[in-house]
């Protein structure tokens, strides 16, 4: 048990990959002397050596295609995407040659690639810097997509992710980085594909993911001031969706509110609504409300505060829910 | 030839010929055949059933048992050349065109014809057959054959003294995939790497309606020499000179000299898909210049003069290829209808149970309609 | 007045659009004399010359991004994507570029540019001919995402998005190419941005677009058979979607079913069962029930009868929520 | 020059200098410098401006007034002296780095800082300017450049008898940029159409950590051929032949000739940005030996020996200066805050009602809460 950044618990999970399997391979821009620009690969190529910690030249369909290649050939690459506004240049690639040539194959061959995306806003930075993409890839057969929201998880879920035979998109939180937490290398770590209650309560259930999974929280300790009981469940999995996890505690609470960063419109929180709404119609007390980014481009990073979901705009959900 | 003298855009390989239109062997001072006559007349016999399998495909396309069918009409010592250099550890990478590469590689055409029926996305197995999926977004597998490449590096399949443990990829694609955005990634993964790949390029002088001269104003092959890696130009209706371009690109890739480009001149003689009509876009006195520099027509005419084949040889081919072509047209009605209720089995590796609720539900609709009627 | 397949009333559009502005520029792979392959823009090239319809070489960031950088200097470009599953390559100049670029400038800068898209399946065609990528583009800030169902519109539609200032996603059903239907030159056309009515209805409202108007139509018709009265609503416009007439009509019905080819999982149809429960929570007497393509890639032509929405499946739909 | 001797990779032309590093001027066969040292004076007064621009962004990032500063120390030979060649058509189309071109360009570096700061996305007029604005994803801009370009085709701007009719577009990107499809396709695109574009490739050597040679094994002028068009490799510290060389392409294009490559070998003196630690990938030495080539030290050493300038125009440039750096640190901070509100606005030309009542709704949610405090 230690305790440990996100970032080094990224990079501690890679190191165990790459120990335990030599077909794991790691390729993207600057991850090998520089480490990344996030330092979440760093030293694993002066262990591992050049050949399986690649610096790539810069072209991320050429990333992706290239180590869809490799893996066509056994190997399991996890490239990185330096920040997540870059990943456009990859799409073609993910979207129809990653996430299909298992089904293009009837299933003869597998894809087990990770493409990891340090992802969302928060951190002051410029334009293409602070997206949140997990719709696009949710919304595309074939493709897994998970993000962790603690440094236990994002060193359990990156090794799960590279275990698995599918493609996995890998969005890393990237204002939760440098937040710290306990690792336990001993632990039996929960499913890749399951969402964890993090808080229980009655009252209504908050539903969030990677960076907002701490603003659920922080939300649920406000509102238990109030005398407010929330539920509080971190998704994990955001392609396929755990509808129990979800589900169960919806049809218990009546109530459900969907925290995410990216644009509301045709966001996850559509998705979960829209699933909710059919399958606990009857139990549901109040609409399925979402607190998400606005349909606009991320704007002007001085004004990221008031774009992204805080705290309040939580709270506002919360007592809109009840209100009904 | 050194990598200076093979970049250099005044080089006199300019266009690569070993057998000329008329069916004459002619020299070339860096290249030569090194196969017999017979392996020639094999070539020929793989040049002519491949030019069966598609006029069948073609034939079953009009009589509408096919959706659609890429003629390779013209391009058979491009691909048969080109597939006789492929070594027992290589990996293929095709477009959607390859059907005489497939031939050669083992590929049973009805297999070919699945995807095209709409019964099946791709129905051959990749990995056995060493002969990957046909690739239908222009010019993505230039990138899959780049990683395939490098993965043979780290396998410790490139650069060994003994030439029987070394393997390299090759990948194909059209002169219009040269635009492509990947195509040009995969020459600078390629080239940065040292990858074993050889991009073997049909410029059959067509994208769909587009002429060669929109894509490149200059020869095509020189394009490989910006990026630091030798490019050649090949007749690609003359089957030796390519395929002893074709292997000697291959040994460069094997022995961890790089990758090569290889343009293959040559032309589609027929429509670019059955859905086309080549006459809204180009002159048919440009298929009849192209009809005299025919490649079955030359090799044929060759190896009658060497006495390589005769009337007899001729006459089993031909029988040969009447059986091929009735089996084709027997296998195709009868390939297997593809059922909607298997497809979620081969979306992932493991079917997520959301999606097997899906699947069920599906199915429990699709039999109670059954039922229902 | 005449009578015409849609195909020909968009070339008819685009003809008109060429023939009043020459800024109208039209740029994609075999747009020329072949008239593209779907010969939408037949003729045009001998009629307004090889500079105003242009042949592009056989890339399509390159065509979407050379079309930017001429609506940057005031021209109106409209560009043809071959098919539905080549607009990949083109995401992220798409998504990074066209649609931010207004943006980007604080508003100084307008990318009134088009791009056509033939899309969805039911042609028997073979992988990646059939997409329908709809959400992608209606996930992203600042495109506009528009889909005419009939001759008519289509021959409206494309002449409104070529006028329109910000960039449009002009998605094109292709399988109705070929269907026939009236368009009149002097008309007063539909507002781009306003869905139609296309029968109105009192039991429930089916919510459809582009190839699946044709389906909802005639499910309609098949159930007033069994005496079921169901509005039916032309999207027309994915993004923004015209929220007045979506929300007044469930308001009324309380019963709301949404038809799509794309994949459920994600796609336009989450967003519009998310805003009707979201704003119609006390009227809906059901859950909004989504009828869509399943959760696959799009599978082989010999087995899309089952894969796109039809009749029966509507049908099977607007049973199971008038049964609520 | 011919376009075969231009595109040859053994062209004499290898790496063009006018003024070597120890600030003597040299011949060149083929490119000269045609201005004066009064013109040269006020490119020196361009790079120390822009080299004090940076510099002052540089230290505003430490203060922590600026989120981030990408320093251009080192290229303002490369950044000056291409722009001095931009003429009263042309369209200049940066990257992210090029402060040195925006400076010439007329952008107040006020207008620079916003950006970085998170105050604006990008804050000046580009159409007045005729500097468009700065772009973030690799490679992208290229091929706005090129689409420019076919634009000022059709405005009729390309290959007028009165070469004062012409236009053209120049885009600047880096070494790493050139792995981008985007950028490839730039280059077909420019080369089928001959567009009137100048594609200016500042090599500083480093894409953030990673060195050139993992982009290109070959000099990456040498890209261009490949495509049909000249590319050239000039000394990118000499403010004279970047001058001359760029002037020698804009001329080219705008006479209808079609795109140049310029290779602008030059070096990031600085780190990638403020965030960057290149201490992690490269040796120290190897940022002396480019001191060694500065490119002001230079060409003050050679102004000096000409007489053209003298203490008393190099104190007075510092004071002037020194004024500049003042405006910026107090700019800075005084730059508007901007509002969230505002944002909705910018989205579409015409605001869609629900994005409107989006933006009502956000505005009384924050007034709500502002009463609330
Ligand atoms: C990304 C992409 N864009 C467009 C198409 C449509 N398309 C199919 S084949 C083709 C022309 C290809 O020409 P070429 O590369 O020369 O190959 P050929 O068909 O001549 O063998 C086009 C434009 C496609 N398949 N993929
Ligand atoms: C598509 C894309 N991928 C990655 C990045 C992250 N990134 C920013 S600058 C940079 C290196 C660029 O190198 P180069 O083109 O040589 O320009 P320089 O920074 O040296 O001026 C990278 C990888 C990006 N901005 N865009
Ligand atoms: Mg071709
Ligand atoms: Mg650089």
């Amino acid at each position: 048990m230690s305790t440990m950044t996100m970032a080094k618990a990224i990079n501690a999970g890679l190191r165990r990959a790459l120990a335990a399997d030599p077909k794991v391979l790691l390729a993207g821009e600057d991850i090998g002397k520089l480490g990344g620009v996030f330092r979440v690969t760093e030293h694993l190529q002066s262990e591992f050596g050049a050949d399986r910690v690649i610096d790539s030249p810069l072209a991320e369909s050429g990333i992706v295609g290239t180590a869809l290649g490799m893996a066509l050939r056994g190997y399991r690459p996890v490239v990185e995407i330096q920040f997540d506004g870059f990943v456009y240049p990859a799409f073609d690639q993910i979207v129809s040659q990653v996430s299909r040539m298992h089904f293009r194959s009837h299933g003869r061959l597998s894809v087990p690639m990770v493409i990891r995306i340090p992802y969302g806003g928060g951190i002051g930075a410029i334009e293409h810097h602070s997206e949140s993409p997990e719709a696009y890839f949710a919304h595309t057969p074939g493709l897994r997509v998970v993000t962790p929201s603690t440094p236990s998880d994002a060193y359990w879920m990156i090794q799960q992710a590279i275990a698995a035979d599918d493609p996995v998109i890998f969005l890393e939180p990237k204002r939760r980085y440098h937040e710290k937490g306990e690792v336990d290398p001993e632990a039996q770590p929960l499913p890749l594909h399951q969402a964890r209650v993090v808080k229980t309560g009655q009252d209504a259930t908050l539903l969030c993911y990677g960076p907002m999974v701490r603003t659920g929280v922080e939300a649920a300790i406000a509102a238990a001031e109030e005398g407010r009981d929330l539920e509080v469940i971190d998704l994990r999995t955001l392609s396929p969706l755990d509808d129990d996890t979800i589900l169960t505690s919806v049809a218990r609470t009546g109530r459900a509110i969907v925290v995410h960063e990216a644009a509301g419109s045709g966001g996850i929180g559509a998705e979960i609504a829209a699933r909710i709404q059919e399958r606990c119609f009857y139990a549901l007390q109040a609409p399925v409300l979402r607190v998400t980014g606005y349909d606009i481009p991320y704007p002007p990073s001085r004004t990221e505060d008031g774009f992204l979901p805080d705290l309040d705009r939580v709270l506002d959900a919360v007592d809109r829910s009840l209100a009904y | 030839m050194s990598l200076e003298e093979l970049t250099s855009p005044t080089a006199r390989q300019d266009f690569i010929q070993l057998l000329d239109a008329e069916g004459n062997r002619v020299e070339h001072p860096d290249f030569r055949y090194t196969g017999t006559d017979d392996d020639l007349a094999a070539s020929l016999r793989d040049m002519v059933l491949a030019r069966r399998i598609d006029a069948e495909a073609t034939a079953l396309q009009r009589k509408g048992e096919l959706g659609l069918w890429p003629p390779m009409l013209g391009q058979e010592a491009a691909q048969v050349g080109s597939a006789h250099a492929v070594g027992p550890l290589d990996e293929v990478v095709p477009s959607y065109r390859e059907h005489g590469v497939a031939w050669c590689m083992g590929v049973d055409p009805l297999e070919l014809l699945g995807t095209f029926r709409g019964t099946s996305m791709v129905d051959w197995d990749s990995r056995a057959k060493r002969f990957h999926l046909y690739s239908f977004v222009i010019g993505t597998q230039t990138l899959h054959a780049v990683g395939m490449a490098m993965a043979m590096q780290r396998d410790g399949l490139v650069g060994n003294d003994d030439p029987a443990d070394n393997g390299a990829a090759i990948v194909y694609f059209g002169d219009g995939a040269t635009s492509q955005g990947d195509v040009n990634e995969a020459f600078i993964f390629a080239a940065s790497y040292a990858a074993p790949v050889v991009f073997f390029c049909q410029n059959n002088q067509w994208a769909i309606s587009e002429p060669i001269a929109l894509q490149s104003r200059i020869p095509l092959y020189r394009r490989a020499a910006g990026f630091g890696f030798p490019g050649v130009r090949v007749d690609g209706n003359d089957v030796l000179a390519v395929q002893a371009v074709t292997h000697w690109a291959l040994e460069r890739a094997r022995a961890g000299e790089g990758p090569t480009l290889i343009e293959a001149y040559t032309y589609r003689m027929g429509a670019h898909t059955t859905s086309d009509d080549p006459t809204k876009y180009r002159r048919a006195s440009e298929l009849e210049e192209w009809k005299a520099k025919d490649p079955i027509a030359r090799l044929t005419t060759y190896l009658r003069s060497t006495g390589a084949i005769d009337d007899a040889w001729s006459a089993a081919l031909q029988d040969e290829s009447d059986i091929l072509a009735q089996r084709l047209r027997a296998g195709c009605t009868s390939l297997a209808e593809p059922q909607l209720a298997d497809q979620w089995d081969r979306v992932y590796a493991d079917l997520p149970p959301g999606l097997a609720s899906q699947r069920d539900q599906y199915r429990a609709y699709a039999e109670s309609f059954e039922e229902a009627r």
